[in-house]
């Protein structure tokens, strides 16, 4: 009976429903707390569940990239290992070092933790379903996240370990050169849209021509904004190839050498978070946050295509990480600022373009301006590297 | 941050820079020193300015044992040298006591060495191309396709020999048992299928942009500086010296055998990694030949004998080109059951002085990739 | 004075006064960033979004990392030997000299009078339009001073060997 | 172009990814504890002593003769002779081992005190789980727990085994055969009659082992040990 009322709409809205009718029953005074309380909940339940489901789906996929069977012992097909791995780490023994500072030691995974965690309030995960709606969303996020360069060093200088230093300052010296560029790729959404709202960017997002979306991603600006944005949060978030900081072959674990148990866990839990928000602040800014790919397809509820796209960009994630070797250091840095910077200014100039040439009957010849100025750089890149003969497959010449 | 005051370094940062300086040890437990090997590290920033390498962490008295045991007990020792390359090693050492006893080795057992030895040098090279990509960060996947293809290798070993691993299969005059039936089709089989997994190995890494980044450029090797430290094998190759004692010493049935040796030029760690993927392709060869023409007949000299061997004094250095170098063993009798003084030459020690050379002025992250460049067992540089 | 003003206020000033009183530099470095965080809240909770957030990006996210780098490159990280100079009493009596000017100033300003708290008007497009229209001269100059400055630091930072070598 | 290089190997590992599920070429792994690998013949692990016959202690083939002792490389036998003599797999009086002990934790699985054996008296057993809570006293293994029957030895390696007797029998009837000529009144009684002794197919004395059987040889339920699944098919999940 219930199933017959409900329409899609109340499907799509069924979590903004449940959480009026609790409200309803709260005194009138209690009501701001509630709602702050009815809506943080959901975040801090999902997102670590989604944390679990990703370390069994990357340990699985990474398995079978390297055709093995990755874990299948805990629970049907092993989808419980996560479960035993949060024992495990519960159980362990804490061990600080003993030069350690402790109360910075102490703090550092805490606040890692609560920073991964804010970025969320201004992430619309489906319609009507935004913590808060903050008019400057992008800022905050990005703010939030500078917070996590703070703890990550208060780990790294609190172990009084020289591998953990040595990963604090890459893991420091990565992620701000590669926040500007992950400012910069953002930026061109912010100016399409003219908000920095991400609701107002979802919302800008959310028509249909025929039955294909508006998407930013289907602009030349959008794309490679996308691919840049995405190199960004890859090295941001100190995932495969440019996972540095823990080095595993290099410098062992890097800033979180020095914790054990259920600290260790945090940072890995910190590090997924992050990873997730990022790559969910990706989707708002150029896969139509919770709209539906299709115009069809509107009838399955927002949420659950935003998590869809989350888990596609999770799968592309691991896929990196199970065929690239990593970069080195210099090179990262080299990269992020003789590369991504560049490309991400051009960028902001190929939407200016953009938005200022004619569309209408032009629209081939605007798209092929756009793509001619991206493409460009690229070109003349590979073919001085060509000419200088670096990165060549070399021939080699035998003896008999 | 520790502090400390340089005596004479190689490569001596600017003047007051000194106190900056972090001196990391690297090992003997860490993930990617291939074993409990040992770098005190003298950093600049990220830059090394000084490196010493400790080794003898799993020092094993190998030289000393073989000098109080008989000829034959030293054989499933050496198997433990480079842990990997069980049979190159048996082949070095029965090639030095037959050089010592004047023993003649059959047709068909040098075939089998020449089968088995190949086939060492395919699992030894494609396991190194693994490790090489796992210190680069590369998550284990092409660490597991070498491992996969390994796998068909050792089962061949095992029906073989007995053991996947610690193999003690040559003898003194020829190889301990025979093949069992079927045992050379199913080594046809994994050979016609092993090119497939090179071209999946190629396709993953070889014109990987990052890979490119990471080895070309770093960890040169001078064609002079390895001819004056005795490097050899792969190594010295990829520094373009044209040094393989397969040709060089024409050692067992090798002759028989049509070969190339690849060079490189600029012996770079990609050169290096190069080398001993064309390398892969050139043994396939001498495999497909030796499988097509092994012989019939016996397989070990009917003079050798397992008890009471006393091969007359003398003294004798019988080398091969094992899969990570120039393998030699120095053999001196004075006509006793023991030899009166046994020596190996093993190539990842001697490979391995130059390593400081090779990573002067490159970056933590390069000592890693250049370490497992250079091909060590830490089993063979210990002893 | 609500509540959480009241909050904020004392986590700002407990957070600047232990950034003077430890003895630990980086932990001086850390008190004082929570002080930065107050007072980013602090503007928050009037109203003012775009500054909170530039704040925090830029006091926490920036200028304590540079500090935090800034004590690692000094001979001693960590213990600072002689916190309180001798010269105490002067620096006394230029701080209630500066916190007597500021409290005469804000008593004279009109902040002061006790009116109902304007309405939060700035809002991000506000605040761009008038640095692209008003503020545009300052705004490039002070953009061309930070590429100087930018420029400036990577000579600074090229290695001289390096240097030598692409000359 | 750059990124031509990554593009492959992208492509190469979504080709492996989508393979490990379709072809059992790729996924080679053994899930151990409910799979086996078919057992392969040559394996060897630990040696055990041989015995002829049901008894263990009447029919084991070592005469004490001390010679693996002293060429095990490691040392990790110790022989001690005994006083009396016992008729050994011949039907000759010979010494036996009042102790024979093998300390698996130093043996190395040389195989070397097979070969220098002269009386087929030790060889390799294929057994490998053997873990024990006792560190010092689980690992060092006495002459009754090395002792191993005969038909065993013939489960574990037969085509070996068949060389073996059969070379044993041979033996055996020449040493029949000079008794016979020696004229004595008994005729000899072999302590244990060899198990199924096969016709003679080759005349040669050494433990090579014939080509005769197919190489990964299952063996047929042994009694000691179930070496072979009961359990899933191999390349199934539970």
């Amino acid at each position: 009976m219930i199933a017959a009322a409900l329409t899609t709409q109340d499907v799509d809205q069924i979590f903004v429903l449940i959480k009026h009718a609790l409200l309803a029953c709260v005194p009138a005074a209690l009501q701001p707390i509630a709602s702050a309380v009815l809506s943080i909940i959901p975040i801090l339940v999902a997102f670590p569940l989604l944390f679990a489901i990703t370390t069994v789906l990357e340990r699985k996929g990474l398995g079978r990239m390297q055709n093995r069977y990755g874990p299948n012992r805990v629970g049907p097909a092993g989808f419980f290992q996560p479960i035993a791995d949060g024992i495990k780490s519960l159980t362990k023994e804490d061990v600080v070092p003993l030069s350690a500072d402790h109360a910075v030691h102490f703090l550092a995974p805490i606040l890692l933790v609560i920073a991964a965690f804010l970025g969320y309030a201004v992430l619309p995960i489906g319609r009507n379903m935004v913590l808060v709606n903050l008019n400057a969303g992008v800022l905050f996020f990005f703010a939030v996240g500078s917070v996590v360069e703070l703890s990550v060093f208060m780990a790294g200088w609190s172990s009084r370990s020289k591998y953990s230093l040595l990963g604090a300052m890459r893991a420091i010296a990565q992620m701000i050169s590669y926040e500007v560029p992950l400012v910069l790729a953002s930026v061109v959404v912010i100016m399409q849209a003219g908000s920095l709202s991400l609701v107002t960017i979802v919302e800008s997002q959310s028509g249909y021509t025929g039955i294909f979306p508006h998407w930013y991603l289907f602009t030349p600006w959008g794309i490679a904004g996308f691919i840049l944005f995405m190199i960004a949060a890859t090295a941001e978030s100190n995932r495969s190839p440019f996972d540095l900081p823990e080095g595993e072959s290099e410098i062992i674990a890097g800033y979180f050498i020095e914790y054990s148990g259920f600290k260790f866990a945090l940072f890995f839990l910190a590090e997924y978070l992050g990873m997730f928000a990022t790559s969910s602040l990706a989707i708002t800014l150029f896969l139509g946050g919770w709209a539906a790919p299709l115009s069809f397809l509107t009838f399955i509820p927002s949420y659950v295509w935003f998590f869809l796209k989350l888990l596609v960009l999770i799968c592309f994630f691991i896929w990196i990480r199970g065929t690239l070797p990593r970069l080195r250091m210099d090179q990262l840095m080299g990269f992020a600022w003789k590369f991504i910077l560049p490309m991400a200014l051009l960028n902001i100039f190929v939407a200016g373009l953009w938005r200022f040439l004619p569309a209408g009957p032009l629209n081939s010849i605007r798209w092929l301006v756009c793509i001619g100025v991206l493409a460009a750089p690229c070109i003349v890149l590979s073919f001085s590297l060509k000419q200088k003969k670096k990165l060549l497959v070399r021939t080699y010449h035998f003896a008999e | 941050m520790s502090t400390l005051t340089l005596p004479t370094p190689f490569l001596s940062p600017e003047p007051g820079h000194e106190e900056r300086l972090l001196e990391i040890s690297m090992g003997p437990q860490h993930p990617s020193t291939h074993g409990v090997f040992r770098m005190n590290v003298v950093l600049d920033g990220e830059r090394v300015v000084r490196l010493k390498p400790v080794f003898g962490y799993l020092h094993r008295n190998h030289e000393k044992i073989a000098e109080n045991e008989t000829y034959l007990s030293s054989m499933p020792y050496t198997d433990r040298l480079d842990y990997i390359c069980s049979l190159t090693n048996n082949w070095g050492y029965a090639l030095a006591v037959e050089k010592l006893a004047g023993i003649t080795v059959p047709e068909r057992a040098e075939y089998l060495r020449v089968i088995t030895g190949e086939l060492t040098r395919l699992l030894n090279h494609a396991c190194l191309l693994g490790f090489l990509l796992q210190d680069m960060g590369a998550s284990g996947t092409p660490l597991m396709y070498a491992f996969r293809e390994r796998e068909k290798i050792l089962d061949l070993f095992e029906a073989l020999t007995g053991a996947r691993m610690m193999c003690n299969y040559m003898r003194f005059g020829g190889c301990r048992v025979d093949t069992p039936a079927g045992w050379l089709d199913q080594a046809r089989k994994v050979v016609a299928e092993f090119p497939r997994f090179l071209d999946e190995f190629e396709k993953l890494l070889v014109s990987n942009e990052i890979l490119m980044e990471r080895t070309q450029g770093v960890g040169v090797l001078s064609r002079e500086l390895a001819i004056s430290s005795a490097i050899s094998g792969p190594m010295a190759r990829a520094s373009g010296l044209n040094y393989d004692i397969r040709k060089v010493d024409a050692y067992g049935i090798y002759p028989r055998f049509t070969f190339r040796v690849p060079l490189g030029k600029h012996g770079d760690v990609y050169d290096r990694y190069m080398i001993r993927f064309l390398e892969m392709r050139e043994s396939l060869k001498i495999l497909n030949d030796a499988l097509r023409d092994i012989p019939a007949g016996p397989i070990i000299d009917p003079k050798s004998k397992p008890r009471g061997f006393r091969p007359k004094p003398g003294e004798a250095y019988g080398r091969i080109e094992a899969p990570k170098g120039e393998l030699g063993f120095y053999l001196i009798s004075d006509g006793s059951p023991n030899p009166y003084r046994y020596r190996v030459r093993p190539p990842s020690l001697i490979n391995l002085t130059v390593l400081e050379d090779l990573c002067l002025g490159h970056n933590v992250a390069d000592v890693v990739v250049i370490l497992g460049s250079v091909d060590i067992v830490l089993g063979e540089v210990d002893r | 004075m609500t509540a959480p003003f009241l909050i904020l206020a004392a986590l700002a000033v407990a957070g600047t006064a232990a950034a003077m009183g430890l003895r630990n530099g980086v932990h001086c470095v850390l008190a004082l960033t929570v002080g930065f965080a107050a007072l980013a809240a602090l503007y928050l909770q009037l109203g003012a979004q775009f500054v909170g957030f530039t704040q925090i990006m830029v006091y926490v996210g920036a200028v304590a990392i540079l500090a935090v780098f800034a004590i690692m490159m000094t001979h001693h990280p960590g213990l600072i030997e002689a916190p309180f100079s001798r010269n105490w009493l002067w620096g006394a009596v230029i701080a209630a000299a500066v916190f007597a000017t500021l409290a005469r100033a804000i008593s004279l300003g009109t902040a002061s009078a006790p009116s109902a708290p304007p309405e939060p008007s700035a809002t991000v497009n506000q605040i761009g339009d008038a640095l692209m229209h008003r503020y545009i001269l300052p705004l490039e100059i002070v953009g061309l001073l930070l590429t100087a400055a930018l420029i400036g630091a990577v000579i600074i930072a090229i290695d001289p060997k390096d240097r030598e070598e692409s000359e | 172009m750059i990124g031509n290089g990554i593009l492959k190997g992208l492509a190469e590992t979504a080709r492996n990814f989508f393979g490990s599920y379709v072809s059992k070429d790729r996924l080679t792994t053994v899930q151990y504890p409910e799979q086996h690998i078919p057992q392969i013949e040559a394996t060897r692990d630990f040696p055990f002593l041989v015995y002829d016959g049901a008894d263990w202690e009447s029919g084991m083939r070592c005469v004490a003769c001390q010679i693996c002792e002293k060429e095990c490389p490691p040392k990790c036998i110790l022989i001690t002779k005994s006083t009396d003599k016992k008729p050994d797999a011949v039907g000759k009086p010979q010494f036996y081992p009042a102790v024979f002990d093998i300390d698996i934790s130093v043996c190395m699985s040389c195989q070397i005190c097979v070969e220098v054996c002269p009386f087929d008296a030790i060889k390799m057993d294929v057994q490998f789980d053997l873990p024990t809570d006792d560190r010092f006293g689980g690992l060092l293994l006495d002459r009754h727990k090395l002792a191993k029957s005969n038909e065993y030895y013939h489960q574990i390696h037969p085509t070996e085994a068949t060389a073996v007797d059969t070379a044993l029998a041979a033996e055996r009837a020449k040493a029949a055969a000079a008794k016979a000529a020696a004229a004595t009144p008994k005729p000899a009684a072999p302590a244990a009659p060899a198990p199924a002794a096969p016709k003679p197919a080759s005349s040669t004395a050494t433990p090579a082992p014939a080509p005769v059987a197919p190489m990964p040889v299952k063996p047929a339920e042994p009694p000691i040990k179930p070496l072979a699944s009961e359990s899933s098919k191999p390349g199934e999940t539970k």
